[in-house]
């Protein structure tokens, strides 16, 4: 089933959808140029700018609901961007839509919640308007109709992501964060835009529609070469390898920022990307494609491994995170059953993620910002709120059944299994492993005997932050099941990204699904006795070498330094001395190569008026010889 | 064929002559040699029918200009001979190289040339009726202009001459009284002591003695003195060396003040 | 009404006033002078609106004999390139003339000597003129004129007004623009004797010299002048000399609108006289850009010093330009000219707000900085804003242009078997490097703890507000709807490639029907 | 004959010009130069004879007066000199140099 | 041999303006005979000045009246055709500038026969001595710059270079300061001068063997006719090149200039950088263009080396000159140079006068500015009188901007930026090089200004950014005259570079019928 035809709109809410952009970013303008004087009500607006567009958004998706199945593309004008390249313009589809609702209704939980989070930080306006013009990014990323569109979002959030890991400025360590996600991503920014500079050249057109009606004619190897490109982009964005390094020091932002940029939405952008194109550049069984999947299942082992040694638990999650968007990209990388599978883990994945972060951030917030999970411990009782929501989302990872996480997780094994068991062991074994660090981490934090320092009072948070906790444990709880049962999201993303040949059928019994209950709850047991029932050692015990590895993030960093930035800084230091004294020096060796001829030659002019008539008879002698020599030839 | 021996024998003389006035030290025996040269020439011009050149050339070059260079000589000092030593480093040898080669250049040239028979000027003077009528004719019609021009010139002569030489009288003549008078009052009435007169030595660059035996400053040429500081051609005699150091230090200070400020040169 | 004439006369007349002023009406002289090139800016402004991009290629024709022995006229006109390229001249310099309110006052943190007010803004007034004049010109001896001139107010400003090594910048400058420029007259010269049509306007002279061996060395005699100007790698040593010791509003004026009269020159004299040559030479000189574009990055990244730094981004930005204008795709022409004014405002912006952080700290080296944020975050903001323009961070309007001039090279047809695709590549990696050398110094003056020598830094004050305010409102502005300047280039640049003989402004054929054609 | 007397003329010239670079009295210098001058004459005279007119021969005639000018103005120019430092030596004025 | 000889006819009224210069000479002459000495100066100014502005007004007369003679006046002694004319112009309106300068008090010596730093000199100067013959003697040396460049035989070229000469060889002589420089300046100025006019005369004789004639239009015909003696015609007009090229000081003989520039009198140099120059380019062109313009193609390649040479001396040497007439004496040559490029680009008749018509512009321009300089040059003084030294000049611009500011414009004109008048003027010289196949000049000529730009800038740098030295010199409050002089010539670097137009249309008229011969 091929994705339907896109219709040009106008009129009702799709007509302004728009709006979703605008207002957050209205709100972000206000925020930014009202200064101090928006100080007192700033996050009000902030929080009523992202509901505002998410209120948008359950209009337009009411309103796509109310349309049948082949209408539900829907292109609206906007204005002319590049007069002759690109027509900006929004593209409401089963897919944007549904990432659009993401955003912007966990995007304003999330507001909600940094109500309370940031209460008492000086540079809260400043964050909302951030916040606001995250939001508006990302939503021009998925809603634009076209490559460049999407781009302008792409680098948006990425300077939303830069603003907000080094909202703390004053700290170094942030400071070098932010700087170092934003490269990072402007690597992955490279390919991509050269992937749209080769679909613009190939294609004659950016927008979606006219590009995926003829990419099947163009050749091979262009769309091999564009997927990949493409790719590159996702990688940079989604943290894949091997482009992740920077998502783990991307936690020096802010907790909330965390849940909802480096875990909920903005990660997941590269998803976005690979399952918009993926019927053009990344068709089942293509090279891309199984570039795709190879990346994906890399990176999901990657960050579970990384996951287990950290101890600080936003770095934890970071790379769990990691990890899971390795499950999305696997399965985006495995065509329309795929798709429906990443896209509803990445639903899900957003529930329960930022459940979990802003659990973690409701703890830190008990534990005066502690991070690292040893001094925690037993904090089950003081934080019960906290502790369940937690909880939930723990189990919705690692795939306890009937739970969000469970269904989408397994959907993306089994498609994988059935398509190469090699990936599909590979990506149970990552189950596996998720299932021992997440409980390690619940372990660590709520259960055994506490290990705080004397001054810090644990105290469950207000409830400005513990109702978005309740409901995005609610829907940690239930999203998965109804998105995968009945095929609800197949069918509804059908239209956007081609459906299945036949519906989808979830077992609940399978090999793989008992094989990953099984592991996971080896790995929980596993955690249970070395973390859980034993004293956790304040310090870090100096671990065997699989530990190092993973708690060096597996040598990324070592590796980005010795690969790239001590070559690089030594290629400056020799391009800077090769400019001062290389090309300068030949200009300003030519200006003192004049001066000092001159200055040689003036003492010629020794004062001698006999010396002068010297050269008066020699030249004489000389232009008579010339002259003589020239006449006679 | 009278022609022929009367050149032979003042090109002879004459470049002898040439040679001579570039070679020999002494001015005025260049002044005398160069005399030679313009007789020379002077016949050669009458040889060559031109009578009222060679009487001009004898008249004016060798009578009045050849005087006025004796004259001036006389002022500067008839017995100051060059040095022949050259100071300026290669100089001599690229003048004569430059010279040489300057001069088979054009004798070259000249010779190449396909000159043929002279025509002779016989026929241009009798037309005018002599060699002076025709010249006159000449120099009144074709070139009058440059001769009135040529007055230009002279009045210019005149009018330097006078800039440099003539010198307003800026206080009373010094009478006989005054001189004796300055002369008493300086301490030192006798004539002054001329370069040698004690001398152990008899170049002119070293300082003359006083009949105690001390050494007379007054008697050392101060450029003499800066050349000889400066090339270091100073004697072994400790007193005699410190006298032509004083003169030189003195010559320095002269050309100084007058050249104004020393960074300027 | 001879709009263009009056638009160079203003400010001549405005500095001369200016100039005359009595001795200690220093504030006078900077009012007088504000007013000046506002007058300009709305005269600017109303040559602007009445301009038809659709009509005529040169509008507002203006051609009097100027000297009839010399074939020489004063010959103003203006087509879309020109006229936007006058438009960012008119807007920057009433911006400068504010943002430089106490440059010369010596009123700075190093207590700088005072210096002449007025003389430095009637400079600036002078320059101004000259800069419109040398767009305007379409007599190719007047833009000659105007273009060696320019140097001289520029030199003083420089050499009068600047850093410590402000002598030795100047000098460097004059001269290598005057060698430059002296190579350039020659080729003028050589022009007009070979075309032998008795004038030096342009028009006239488009397509006229159709010998390629003639055509190649009159383009080498305009192009160095132009390379020279521009700068292009490996001419460009003395640019960041030069606005290091210039005085922010001098840097500004200099590398925002001077240099691009280097960019500007070959498209609209190299490319059109000399055709042929420009294609013969298009690989070279893509070569030169895109070394130019990683070397002046990579050099960038490099710099301890801000305006130093500033100049390198600089040289990298001039290299997409040249790349643009030779790629001579249509996309790839259009952008490199929307570059060149996009380039003037965010440079502009970064000048001066660097401009601000050095009057305050008295200092240009990054070392001395450090925490700005927390003690000026509107200054620090207008840094960061500055500096994301800078490289090209989309939504803000550099990134229009540079997007336009990759896709356009990257789509250029391959010429001579070298695919200009690989020149794009290259030159994208420029975006990495520009994230690392903007990043690295926001980090290094921003970031961190708050040094203890800035700790007392003021924020922006209400003048500098207005300094700032338009320029990030055009860089945004221009960022989300460029097609106002894009209509107004579109056509012009069009008009320049078909004289060129590439085909119109139109996108690569789509692939469906590349096939169709195939079989 | 007119080449013999040609290269009389020459010789004289040519050690004339020698004179003047390798004297440094200024009066011998300035005496070279009046040979040759003497020189130039000569090849008038010479020429004069050859091409049968006279304007060679007036031509020397006016040389002479122009010499005897000049010598007027070198020699109190070169008295001048002297007076102020006491030498003629054409090496002394070297203070004009580089 | 009854030979009542027929007078000649001479054309008085063509001739009219140079007999002006030479007959106030004359008078003024009778003035130092006559006058009493405190009135000397009284009359000889206005002579002095009436006499140049009158002969100036009557050139324009004959140029609007009679128009350009076809014929050479004076039996064929002197040709006053268009250039001539406007050389004369050129030269008269230079000259009379210069002497507002020489006008100036305290620029000359007091008592030339008085030993420089001897009681008599200081008497003289106590008592306010001044020689007054100066007024003569530049009258004298003007006229014979008119005469030398429009001499239509090379008698009167010989007697007219020596005319101009020995006047400014003993001008050179008088300065007030710093007399030993200047005493030096005239004996090596006399001493090469004499050497190299020898060699003109050489030159010339050779010349006169090979054509029979001293006239230059015979000169060219002799061409054409007399065959087999073509060494001694080489060998002549090397010899007559070297007399000329001595005088507009180009390399190999330009060595005198800076001694001579440096040496002689501020407003004798100016004099000299001016009208001896353009004079001397009048004689050149004659010489090559009129009776050599047939042998074009053999001269010009040792003219290119020349010019080549003097270019890169003159710009070369320039830059590590301390003394600032010196470095304008550098720069002249330096300028000399590019003039050489006109003279080279000769072709046909058309590209001839084009070339001549760029000539003529740049001398005027050139001669002007220079003049300006050198008033500039007479008004910063400190107590030893001008100072020469560069390093004296630092920080000029903050103690007086004004004339710094005019100063930095004149070496702006000589650098040849445009909006000035040198520009116009190099560009009149360059194009039509251009067109007449000197484009290889014309690179070295662009080479060598670059260069020369930098000792331009080099003083402007020093003037404008350097901090002023604490006995810094003071800049002299002007006379009128030199005030004048500093406006007349800024005014004309200002109007020649914006509006050139009417003084190129009086070039071109004038070099449109090229010289008679």
């Amino acid at each position: 089933m091929e994705p339907v035809e896109i219709i040009q709109h106008s009129g009702g809410v799709i007509g302004v959808a728009w709006l979703m952009i605008a207002l957050p970013l209205l709100g972000a303008a206000i925020l930014l140029l009202g200064g101090r004087r928006t100080d007192r009500w700033g996050h009000l607006l902030g929080v009523v700018m992202s509901l505002a567009s998410f209120a948008v958004a359950v209009l337009a998706f009411v309103e796509l609901l109310g349309m049948s199945g082949d209408q539900r593309r829907r292109e609206i004008e906007l204005f002319q961007f590049i007069p002759g390249m690109v027509d900006m313009g929004l593209l409401i589809d089963p897919l944007s839509i549904a990432f659009a609702l993401l955003i912007t209704g966990v995007g304003s939980l999330i507001h909600i919640y940094s109500i309370g989070y940031m209460s008492h930080d000086p540079g809260r306006r400043r964050f909302f308007s951030y916040l606001n013009l995250f939001v508006a990014a990302m939503l021009l990323l998925v809603l634009a109709d076209n490559y460049v569109g999407l781009y302008i979002g792409w680098e948006g959030v990425g300077l939303a992501s830069y603003l907000l890991i080094g909202f703390w400025q004053h700290k170094p360590s942030a400071a070098t964060a932010a700087q170092k996600a934003f490269i990072v991503n402007r690597v992955g920014d490279f390919g991509l835009a050269i992937g749209v500079f080769l679909i613009w050249t190939t294609f004659g057109s950016v927008a979606y529609g006219p590009v995926f009606q003829v990419a099947g004619q163009a050749e091979q190897g262009v769309l091999t070469a564009i997927g990949l490109l493409l790719l590159l982009g996702a990688c940079g964005k989604s943290a894949q390898l091997p482009l992740q390094s920077w998502l783990l020091d991307a936690m020096e932002g802010p907790t909330p920022v965390s849940a909802l940029i480096h875990a909920a939405t903005m990660v997941t952008a590269g998803v976005y990307l690979v399952v918009r194109s993926g019927a053009a550049f990344f068709p089942v069984g293509s090279t891309a494609a199984l570039v795709v999947t190879v990346v994906g299942v890399a990176t999901l082992l990657a960050g579970a491994i990384i996951g287990t040694a950290k101890d600080d638990i936003k770095k934890g999650l970071a790379g769990s995170t990691m990890s899971q968007i390795g499950y999305m990209m696997l399965g985006a990388g495995l065509g329309p059953v795929g798709y429906v599978f990443a896209i509803g883990h990445l639903i899900t994945h957003g529930f329960f993620k930022a459940n979990l972060f802003l659990g973690a951030g409701s703890i830190m917030h008990a534990m005066n910002d502690e991070v690292d999970m040893r001094k925690y411990g037993g904090l089950r009782k003081l934080l019960p709120v906290t502790f369940v929501t937690f909880f939930i989302g723990y189990l919705a990872i690692i795939g306890f059944p009937l739970l969000s996480g469970y269904f989408t997780k397994d959907g993306i094994i089994e498609t994988a299994m059935h398509h190469s068991p090699v990936l599909g062991w590979l990506a149970v074994l990552g189950a596996g492993i998720t299932g021992f660090y997440m409980s390690r981490m619940v372990f660590m934090t709520f259960f055994g005997q506490k290990r705080w320092a004397e001054d810090a009072h644990p105290h469950e948070s207000p409830a400005v932050m513990t109702v978005p906790l309740i409901i995005l444990s609610i829907g940690s709880i239930f999203l998965g099941g109804y998105l995968v049962l009945g095929n609800t999201l197949a069918n509804w993303l059908a239209p956007a990204v081609g459906g299945p040949e036949e519906p989808i059928e979830f077992h609940f019994v399978t090999t793989p699904g008992i094989a990953t209950l099984v592991l996971v709850a080896i790995g929980a047991a596993f955690a249970w006795m070395k973390y859980g029932r034993a004293e956790v050692p304040v310090v870090a015990p100096r671990g065997s070498f699989v530990t190092t590895f993973a708690r060096r993030d597996l040598y990324g960093d070592a590796i980005n330094e010795s690969l790239l930035m001590r070559p690089g800084q030594w290629l400056t230091r020799l391009a800077v001395f090769f400019d001062n004294r290389g090309v300068d020096g030949v200009v300003n060796g030519i200006a003192a190569g004049i001066g000092g001829t001159s200055g040689r030659l003036r003492r010629i002019q020794t004062g001698f008026a006999r010396s002068y008539a010297l050269s008066i008879l020699f030249g004489a002698a000389v232009v008579a010889g010339a002259l003589l020599l020239v006449g006679n030839i | 064929m009278g022609e022929t021996i009367t050149f032979w024998v003042l090109a002879v003389v004459s470049v002898s002559a040439a040679l001579g006035l570039v070679f020999s030290r002494k001015a005025v025996y260049c002044a005398l040699m160069l005399g030679v040269v313009m007789l020379s020439l002077a016949v050669l011009y009458a040889v060559q029918d031109a009578p009222f050149l060679a009487a001009v050339q004898i008249i004016v070059y060798t009578g009045a200009v050849m005087m006025l260079f004796l004259f001036v000589l006389m002022m500067v000092g008839v017995d100051s001979s060059d040095s022949l030593v050259e100071t300026i480093r290669g100089q001599r040898f690229w003048a004569m190289i430059a010279g040489i080669g300057f001069a088979v250049l054009l004798a070259l040239a000249v010779g190449q040339a396909a000159i043929g028979d002279p025509a002779g000027v016989t026929g241009a003077n009798q037309r005018a009726g002599g060699n002076v009528p025709a010249l006159a004719e000449l120099i009144f019609t074709r070139h009058v202009f440059a001769f009135e021009v040529a007055s230009a010139l002279l009045i210019t002569a005149a009018l330097g001459a006078m800039v440099l030489a003539h010198r307003e009288r800026t206080r009373p003549r010094p009478t006989q009284k005054d001189l004796a008078k300055a002369r008493f009052v300086s301490g030192y009435p006798g004539p002054l002591p001329g370069p040698g007169t004690y001398a152990r030595n008899n170049a002119i660059d070293m300082p003359a003695r006083l009949p105690d035996g001390s050494v007379s400053e007054l008697s050392v040429n101060r450029v003499i003195a800066r050349h000889d500081v400066e090339d270091g051609r100073l004697p072994d005699d400790p007193e005699l060396a410190e006298a032509i150091r004083q003169a030189a230090a003195e010559e320095e200070e002269h050309n100084a003040s007058i050249a104004g400020p020393k960074e300027d040169r | 009404m001879p709009w263009l004439s009056t638009l160079i006369a203003v400010p001549v007349v405005g500095a001369v006033a200016v100039a005359l002023l009595p001795k200690g009406a220093d504030k006078l002289a900077k009012q007088v002078a504000l007013v000046v090139s506002l007058v300009v800016l709305a005269l600017t402004l109303a040559v602007t609106i009445q301009f038809s991009p659709r009509g005529e290629r040169f509008q507002y024709v203006e051609t009097y004999d100027w000297i009839p022995s010399f074939g020489v006229h004063w010959g103003l006109a203006v087509d879309g390139i020109a006229l936007v390229l006058i438009a960012l001249s008119a807007v920057l310099v009433p911006v400068v003339i504010l943002a430089s309110w106490h440059d010369a006052d010596g009123t700075g943190a190093d207590n700088p000597p005072k210096r002449s007010v007025k003389t430095y803004f009637s400079l600036l007034l002078v320059l101004e003129a000259m800069m419109i004049g040398v767009f305007a010109a379409t007599d190719i001896f007047l833009f000659y004129v105007f273009f060696e001139a320019m140097l001289i107010p520029m030199y003083f400003m420089i050499g009068s007004y600047g850093g410590v090594q402000r002598s030795y910048a100047a000098v460097k400058f004059l001269l290598y623009s005057l060698f430059g420029g002296l190579l350039m007259l020659v080729a003028v010269i050589a022009l007009y004797g070979i075309a032998g049509r008795n004038t030096f306007m342009f028009p006239e002279l488009v397509g006229v010299i159709t010998d390629p061996t003639t055509q190649k060395w009159l383009f080498l005699g305009f192009f160095i002048a132009f390379a020279i100007k521009a700068p292009l790698w490996p001419f460009h040593t003395w640019l960041p000399d030069a606005a290091a010791q210039a005085p922010a509003g001098a840097a500004v004026l200099l590398v925002g609108v001077l240099d691009k009269v280097g960019t500007y020159g070959m498209l609209r004299f190299c490319l059109e006289l000399f055709p042929d040559a420009a294609k013969f030479f298009t690989p070279l000189v893509l070569v030169l850009a895109v070394v130019g574009i990683v070397y002046g990055a990579i050099v960038a990244i490099g710099q301890t010093d801000m305006k130093r730094l500033i100049a390198y981004t600089s040289i990298s930005h001039f290299g997409f330009i040249a790349m643009g204008v030779f790629a001579m795709t249509a996309d790839s022409a259009a952008g490199a000219t929307l570059y060149m004014v996009n380039h003037g405002f965010s440079t502009g912006v970064l000048f001066l707000v660097a401009g601000f952080l050095i009057y305050r700290r008295g200092s240009a080296y990054i070392a001395d900085y450090g925490g700005v944020q927390k003690v000026a975050p509107l200054l620090a903001g207008a840094f960061l804003i500055a500096g994301l323009s800078g490289l090209s961070l989309p939504g803000l309007s550099s990134f229009v242009s540079e997007f336009m001039v990759l896709i356009g090279t990257f789509s250029s047809e391959a010429v001579a078997g070298i695919n200009y695709a690989v020149f794009a590549i290259i030159a994208t990696t420029g975006v990495i490097l520009a994230a690392i050398y903007i990043l690295w110094m926001y980090k290094r003056v921003a970031g961190g703890p708050t040094a203890e020598s800035v700790a007392g830094m003021k924020d922006l004050n209400g003048r500098e507000k207005w300094v700032v305010a338009p320029l990030i409102a055009l860089i945004i502005g221009l960022g989300f709807y460029p097609k106002p300047l894009l209509d107004v280039i579109n056509p012009a640049v069009d008009t320049t490639l078909a004289n060129v003989s590439v085909t119109e402004h139109q996108a690569p054929v789509p692939v469906a029907e590349q096939k169709g054609a195939g079989e | 004959m007119t080449t013999h007397y040609l290269v009389l003329s020459a010789l004289l010239f040519a050690i004339g010009a020698v004179g003047v670079l390798v004297r440094r009295n200024a009066i011998v210098v300035f005496m070279c130069v009046e040979l040759m001058l003497n020189a130039c004459n000569l090849a008038f005279v010479t020429f004069a004879r050859q091409h049968g007119n006279l304007d060679g021969q007036l031509i020397a005639f006016f040389v002479m007066v122009v010499a005897a000018a000049e010598v007027v103005v070198g020699l109190a120019i070169i008295v001048t000199i002297f007076r102020t430092r006491r030498s003629a030596s054409v090496d002394d004025a070297n203070l004009l140099k580089y | 041999m009854n030979g009542a000889i027929e007078a000649p006819t001479i054309e008085y009224g063509q001739l009219m303006p140079m007999l002006l210069v030479f007959g106030a000479a004359v008078v003024g002459v009778l003035i130092e005979a006559l006058a009493p000495r405190y009135l000397r100066k009284a009359i000889h100014v206005p002579v002095t000045l009436l006499s140049l502005a009158g002969a100036f007004a009557l050139i324009i007369l004959q140029a609007v009246r009679d128009g350009v003679p076809e014929q050479a006046s004076a039996m064929g002694a002197i040709a006053v055709d268009g250039p001539a004319l406007f050389i004369w112009g050129v030269i008269l309106v230079l000259a009379f500038i210069s002497m507002l300068l020489i006008n100036d008090d305290d620029q000359f010596v007091a008592q030339a026969a008085a030993v420089p730093g001897s009681p008599e000199e200081e008497d003289a100067v106590a008592q306010g001595g001044a020689h007054t013959e100066v007024y003569p003697l530049a009258l004298f040396a003007i006229g014979g710059m008119l005469l030398f460049s429009s001499a239509n035989d090379l008698l009167i070229m010989f007697v007219a270079l020596e005319v101009m000469s020995l006047p400014l060889y003993l001008l050179c002589g008088l300065a007030r300061r710093r007399r030993l420089l200047s005493q030096e300046a005239s004996v090596k100025y006399f001493l090469l001068g004499a050497f190299s006019s020898g060699f003109f005369l050489y030159g010339m004789a050779l010349v006169y063997g090979f054509a029979g004639t001293v006239d230059l239009g015979g000169i060219s015909s002799a061409l054409a006719s007399v065959g087999g003696q073509d060494s001694l015609l080489y060998i002549g007009v090397a010899l007559l090149g070297v007399g000329l090229f001595f005088k507009i000081g180009a390399a190999p003989f330009q060595a005198w200039k800076p001694d001579v520039y440096q040496g002689a009198p501020t407003p004798i140099t100016a004099l000299m950088a001016s009208g001896t120059l353009v004079a001397a380019f009048g004689a050149v062109l004659r010489v090559f263009w009129v009776a050599l313009g047939n042998l074009d193609w053999d001269w010009r390649p040792v003219m290119w080396a020349v010019a080549i040479l003097t270019m890169v001396v003159g710009a070369i040497l320039a830059i590590t000159q301390t003394d600032i007439k010196r470095m304008l004496a550098y720069s002249s040559i330096a300028h000399a140079g590019f003039l050489l490029i006109g003279v080279i680009a000769t072709g046909d008749a058309e590209q001839n006068s084009g070339s001549l018509s760029g000539i003529l512009f740049y001398l005027l321009t050139y001669g002007i500015t220079t003049v300006g300089a050198f008033a500039v040059v007479t008004m910063v003084r400190d107590a030893g009188g001008e100072a020469g030294h560069l390093s004296r000049w630092a920080g000029l611009g903050k103690r007086s901007p004004l004339l710094a500011g005019i100063f930095a414009f004149f070496l702006l004109a000589f650098a040849g930026i445009p909006l000035t008048s040198g520009f116009f003027g190099k560009y009149a010289v360059f194009a039509p090089a251009v067109s007449g196949g000197a484009l290889g000049l014309v690179v070295v000529g662009v080479i060598s200004s670059a260069v020369a730009a930098f000792f331009y800038v080099r003083v402007i740098v020093l003037m404008f950014f350097s901090e002023p030295a604490a006995d810094g010199p003071t800049v002299a409050l002007p006379s009128v005259g030199t005030a004048a002089v500093v406006t007349i010539a800024a005014a004309a670097t200002v109007v020649l570079g914006v509006f050139p137009q009417p003084v190129l249309d009086l070039a071109d008229q004038a070099a449109s019928a090229l010289f008679i011969r």
